[in-house]
């Protein structure tokens, strides 16, 4: 067991352990909970540093366990596992922090936070799976530990969600692992490579390809709220503002995105698809999502609903960024990844905060909100603009890269999408923004802040200015080697053949 | 040696019966020896099959023809090994079950019957043989059934007697044909010897159906609900992971020797169809079941239908194997699972003095360590990874898939979500808002009771890790297909 | 041959009505009844299997019917006292 | 709807069974006959069986465990019977009467002389130890029902349980002297099933009597 396999498996390790010590701790032991969940956030966290540290060295890291005789559990570093595992880690520590402040008093929290850290490992596991059957594993890990997080409150609508969730996502994984053995039937192992393993597979019939295809992006768009699929999304809503935050930017929907993309890139291969002609129906869908979530989203009076539908359209850009045939609009698919999820997990920390401090779930309560709570607003501000893709901030980036590749790949109509969707983001954005700062306050919650004492607690304060701040650096410096930026390009080199 | 380890399984087992039937007093000691014995001579056999591959053992020191035969091999250890890791919480469970109560000192001698019954089924090779292990095996489960004396439980073992007893003779009345037709009993023999005539067809069907019945498949499983469901937790875990295993095991051996390649398709589709309708049939039942006892015992029905897809999946040449590796796999996890299941309900019952599903939460809530052990097996029976009856799903799938029966893929999918549907019913109780309504007083559950099960659940979980090694002692002496 | 047959054939004849009587029958005497016919059918029919035509006869399904009336007389008296602790029950 | 069922039922289920009666007939009929060779397998291995009689030879020597298991049959019908707690009405005496104690007087200890010669003869005669078994148990419900014998707890449970400890405790025995389970030596073969089939008498002999009461008697445990 050298040290290239021991690291994988000691980052997964690290969270899967306290998560099972966590499990059975007595309700009481808050400190050692939190001392739990904490060090195995931060182990994790610097383990990934090692990881990335290893692989911009040009080390490989992989470990290979056997599951049948001709079927292995593989995790392998590569550069596009890296991006979602650093994400991941990095977001997951800054929910922790935040999931201890949120549920400070709440019962149960042992068991929340022992699905909580299964569900980090689940995420870690996906982001650094090697070949599509150890993806399917811990995809279906990632279901059986998200639903008790979504139905912790165990109110009538948290359990009707987590009904409804379950539907859905254990609908798509059976069609997956139809998906996943049927290619395993026909072309043997399904190792993650490069450009593709299928890429020089002639001899496979087409058409089966295209069926599997079929099954392989269903089962993953699922989880990735493609709009047939999508229904489990809004209602999901009822669970407490960690897992939602949680649900949306980190796990359960960057698991469908990413599964999409790993099937493009490295099962297909992206030239092999085009060929096959599956990616142009695939841009078609996750256009139409982008713009029905958006128009969704304009009437939702409740802000968490609002954010969930606006969710569902961004995830679609990464998608369509892998539709798109061209570097280009890979690099914004990719790097897009890792800007929502920076983005959306500001939003909803936003969100949690005033759910939890002045009680606000609509928006049509939030009249002058800004002066109450100024930082988290300040946070939301830069949150929703780079949603709209106003410049400094990153989402501007993706969105600009997504253009530019899909004027490269010559499809105009993708850049009026493009638009629309940017329009309509303005649209439900803008007035939440007018309403918290220009409007005068008209909620119960008392006007003035008294000087010196925190606008909330300092656990639900902190992550969102660090993740709000992210964004922003990432816009800014985009250009610099260590950025997700540069990241993506590095992916998009490898994906093309040269 | 050989000899050694395979008598240990069968001595041990029926002298602890003895024992027990004597001097009743020290059942603990006795009981949970004879297990652990069973264990080691199974882990004994399992090293000799690596040494020196598959075994023979005439008893009596007489040759084939005449003697009793006992064949060891990759899938009569596996069996055995089976048996032991089931056994073995359940024994320990029963411990603090049956502890001072009146019951208790019947379920002991009966366990341990069983027990040999089983081992003796899985090491013989012997037509009649299995016709006395059988009887034995059947007997000492109805017994078992009465043991809780509720009318519902009487009338249960009384229908189950009755069925038990119809099969009984079925099966004989086939091996009487068979040895009608060529005069010897032993299975080896006869593989050589019997060729596809009227005689062999009906005797055949007469077998199947007598061990049918007793496996429960789906037309014939009306006995088995009521069955399990009102029996004693350890013992409806006995019933539902290992005994209807017994005849299925016997039909598995006879489906490898004795049917002549030349089976016409339509009888194993046939048997597939029933799989299938089993399948449908017992998940709808297990959903729209009221009581937590008789939902999982309506899944045992669903679950034994995926057994009966293996004979569709066999003749598919090549993926034969993959068909065989998946059924073996299955019937092992589904034991494991299945018996963690009814001993977590078992101490939910308990806990709860009813076991109706409506007002179970708070109890649900009391007892998070048998939840979280019914979570696991959950996870196992729905053949979600990374748990046995994932590697299951997945070999049954790809010989499904690899031969082209598009419809076995559609049954096993359906049959997938739908066991999600009623597992995910109990799973939801532990999380509903209990607040409401006062806390009940509950009765004590034991420690050890609430652990037993979540070490068999363990189990479940981690055949699904890594199969190698089960697969490794599965294909010695492993009967090629096709 | 034609003897060995017909006892054959009482014996399948047995069984059949055996098992048509254990399923129309609901009073639990009749079907245990019923349960013991089948068996006696199965019996004889294993007698017959013996037949040597001319030398001694196969020892062997003595044997097994041997073993056979002992787990059917077991089978019974448990059927009956099963059927007795019902009533007594009710 | 049932009711269509119940009336026309007789008639399915009769058709059903002339139906496999048929096909069963068939196949035996069809069935060339198997040329006997296991009997001449059997009379081969008769003489170091330690028996002569054929069929007691493959009861207790060649298909030994069958009868084993049979045994064990037996003990675990009576542990469920007794497990069904049917508290029967305790068996009063018969009113004692001259015909009928003369009759005991008489019959007793001739049926344990035919139970013993059955026992002995089984060896070379049709015999052995079922049978003895049955007339001995016929012998003490005699006893029963005269009132003169109402054993303890103790004494049953091991009447019960020493046929199958003696065949057991032998079977696992003979791999130290033979190498084989279950295995004689040729020379003492005759004499190892003798002791097997009188343990098993007695054991026959009581479950039989015991299924009979069906009612657990009460000894010094409760």
């Amino acid at each position: 067991m050298t040290w290239s396999a021991a690291l994988p498996l000691l980052i997964l390790a690290s969270s899967l352990v306290t998560g099972l010590v966590i499990f059975f701790l007595k309700e009481q032991s808050v400190l050692l909970r939190t001392v739990l969940n904490l060090s195995g956030a931060g182990i994790k966290l610097i383990l990934v540093g090692v990881l990335m540290w290893g692989v911009y060295q040009g080390q490989t890291f992989e470990a290979r366990l056997p599951l049948l005789p001709d079927i292995e559990l593989v995790l392998h570093a590569d550069a596009l596992s890296l991006l979602f595992v650093s994400l991941s880690t990095v977001l997951w520590f800054v929910t922790t922090v935040y999931a201890i402040g949120y549920l400070e008093h709440s019962p149960h929290r042992s068991r929340f936070f022992g699905f909580f850290s299964l569900c980090v490992t689940a995420t870690v596991g996906i982001a650094l799976a090697g070949n599509l059957i150890t993806f399917l594993i811990f995809y279906e890990l990632l279901t059986l530990a998200t639903y008790p997080l979504l139905m912790h409150r165990g109110t009538a609508d948290s359990r009707r969600a987590g009904r409804i969730y379950l539907t859905y996502t254990l609908a798509g994984g059976a069609l997956l692992l139809v998906g996943v053995v049927w290619l395993k039937s026909l072309a043997g192992p399904l190792d993650f490579t490069a450009t593709g393993i299928l890429a020089g597979r002639t001899d496979l019939n087409p058409d089966t390809l295209r069926w599997i295809f079929l099954l392989l992006i269903v089962g993953f768009g699922v989880k990735a709220a493609l709009v047939p699929l999508h229904g489990w999304l809004p209602i999901s809503m009822a669970a407490p503002a960690p897992v939602s935050a949680l649900l949306h930017a980190v796990a359960v929907v960057k698991a469908g995105a990413f599964g999409i993309t790993r099937v493009v890139y490295d099962v297909y291969g992206v030239e092999f698809s085009a060929s096959l002609g599956v990616l142009m129906p695939l841009a078609i869908v996750a256009s139409f999502t982008i713009v029905y979530g958006s128009v969704r989203a304009l009437f939702q009076d409740k802000l968490k609903p609002r954010l969930a539908y606006s969710t569902i359209s961004q995830v679609s850009y990464i998608i369509l960024g892998t539709a798109i045939v061209g570097p280009v609009a890979t690099i914004g698919g990719i790097v897009h990844l890792v800007h929502q999820g920076l983005m959306k997990i500001t939003l909803f920390f936003c969100a949690g905060n005033l759910a939890e401090t002045l009680g606000i779930h609509r928006v049509s309560e939030m009249n002058g909100v800004g002066r109450r709570l100024p930082k988290t607003m300040v946070a939301f501000t830069v949150a929703a603009l780079g949603m709209i893709g106003v410049p400094p901030i990153a989402g501007f980036i993706s969105k600009w890269y997504l253009g530019a590749g899909a004027l490269d790949a010559n499809l105009p109509w993708i850049l009026v999408i493009l638009a629309i969707s940017s329009a309509l983001n303005a649209a439900y954005f803008l007035p939440i923004l007018y309403r918290a700062w220009f409007m005068p306050a008209t909620g119960a919650w008392q006007e003035r802040l008294e000087p010196g004492r925190f606008e909330t607690h300092w656990m639900l304060l902190m992550p969102p200015l660090v993740t709000a701040a992210l964004a922003l650096l990432f816009g800014l410096f985009a250009n610099m080697d260590g950025s997700p930026l540069a990241w993506a390009r590095l992916i998009a080199e490898r994906e093309y053949l040269r | 040696m050989t000899l050694w380890w395979s008598t240990l399984c069968v001595a041990a087992p029926l002298l602890a019966s003895v024992l027990l039937f004597l001097r009743p007093k020290r059942t603990a000691g006795i009981a949970l020896v004879a297990v652990t014995l069973v264990l080691i001579g199974a882990l004994g056999l399992a090293v000799v099959l690596h040494d020196s591959g598959p075994q023979f053992i005439a008893i009596g020191g007489w040759g084939a023809p005449l003697g009793i035969g006992w064949r060891i091999d990759g899938l009569t250890v596996t069996m055995l090994l089976m048996a032991g890791i089931v056994g073995w919480p359940v024994t320990i469970y029963a411990l603090d079950y049956f502890g001072g109560a009146a019951g208790g000192r019947h379920f002991w001698p009966l366990w341990m019957l069983l027990l040999t019954a089983l081992c003796a089924l899985f090491l013989s090779n012997d037509l009649f043989n299995w016709y006395v292990t059988l009887e034995l095996l059947g007997l000492s489960a109805v017994a078992l059934v009465t043991l809780s004396g509720k009318q519902a439980a009487l009338d249960a073992a009384q229908r189950y007697l009755y069925t038990g007893l119809v099969g009984s003779l079925f099966y004989l009345l086939g091996v009487a044909l068979i040895y009608n037709a060529y005069g010897v009993l032993d299975l080896a023999v006869l593989r050589e010897v019997t060729e596809p005539t009227l005689a062999v067809w009906v005797a055949l069907g007469l077998m199947a159906v007598g061990l049918l019945v007793k496996s429960a498949l789906f037309p014939l499983h009306f006995w088995l609900p009521a069955a399990h469901g009102s029996a004693p937790a350890p013992v409806s875990a006995i019933l539902s992971a290992l005994v209807v295993k017994g005849a299925f095991y016997i039909l598995l051996r006879l489906w490898f020797d004795l049917v002549p390649a030349a089976l016409p398709g339509a009888v194993s589709v046939i048997l597939g169809a029933l799989g299938a309708g089993a399948i449908i049939w017992g998940s709808l039942q297990a959903i729209r079941a009221t009581r937590l006892k008789m939902l999982v015992a309506y899944s045992t029905v669903a679950q034994l239908g995926y057994l009966a897809l293996f004979f569709p999946l066999s003749g598919a040449g090549e993926w034969g194997n993959a068909a065989l590796t998946g059924v073996v796999y299955f019937m092992v996890a589904h034991a494991c699972a299945k018996g963690a299941m009814f001993l977590a309900a078992g101490n939910l019952q308990r806990a709860a003095g009813h076991d109706n599903l409506v007002s179970l939460a708070p109890t649900a809530q009391a007892l998070p360590v048998s939840m979280f052990a019914f979570a696991i097996a959950g996870v196992s029976i729905m053949g979600l990874p990374p748990s046995g009856g994932f590697i299951a799903k997945w070999s049954l799938l790809s010989a499904a898939i690899g031969s082209g029966g598009w419809i076995w893929v559609v049954v096993m999918i359906a049959g997938g979500l739908l066991s999600a549907g009623y597992i995910f019913r109990v799973l939801s109780l532990s999380f509903s808002e209990s607040g409401a309504e006062p806390k009940p007083e509950l009765a004590p559950v034991a420690k050890s009771s609430e652990w037993a099960s979540l070490l068999l659940a363990s189990i479940a979980l981690l055949l699904g890790l890594n199969a190698l090694p089960v697969l490794d002692l599965l294909s010695i002496g492993l009967p090629r297909i096709g | 041959m034609m003897v060995a047959d017909l006892y054959a054939l009482v014996g399948v004849v047995l069984f059949v009505m055996g098992l048509s009587a254990l399923i129309l029958r609901s009073r639990d005497l009749q079907r245990i009844l019923g349960l013991n016919i089948m068996g006696t059918g199965v019996f004889m029919l294993l007698v017959t299997s013996a037949h040597g035509d001319g030398q001694a006869a196969d020892p062997v399904p003595h044997a097994m019917v041997l073993t056979g009336i002992v787990v059917a007389v077991s089978a019974t008296a448990f059927a009956l006292a099963l059927s007795l602790a019902r009533e007594r029950h009710k | 709807m049932p009711k269509l069922i119940k009336r026309c039922l007789p008639v399915l289920v009769g058709a059903g069974a002339v139906a496999l009666g048929a096909l069963i007939a068939a196949a035996w009929v069809r069935t060339q006959e198997n040329g006997g060779a296991m009997t001449r397998a059997v009379l081969e291995a008769l003489p170091d069986s330690g028996v002569s009689n054929p069929v007691t030879a493959v009861l207790l020597n060649f298909r030994g465990f069958d009868t084993l298991l049979e045994v064990a049959v037996l003990m675990l019908t009576l542990i469920a019977v007794w497990a069904l707690d049917l508290r029967l009405p305790r068996t009063e005496a018969l009113p004692p009467s001259p015909v009928f104690s003369s009759l005991l007087r008489f019959s007793g200890p001739l049926l344990v002389v035919i139970a013993g010669y059955l026992l002995w003869v089984g060896a070379s005669e049709p015999g052995g130890a079922f049978q003895a078994g049955a007339v001995l148990a016929g012998g003490c419900l005699l006893l029963r029902l005269a009132g003169r014998w109402n054993p303890g707890a103790r004494f049953v449970r091991w009447a019960v349980s020493v046929g199958l400890l003696v065949f057991l405790l032998t079977a696992i025995a003979m791999p130290g002297l033979t190498g084989g389970l279950l295995q004689y030596p040729p020379a003492s073969a005759g004499m190892w099933i003798l002791l097997i089939e009188t343990a098993a008498t007695v054991s026959i002999a009581a479950i039989l009597a015991a299924l009979f009461v069906a009612r657990e008697p009460e000894g010094p445990r409760r």
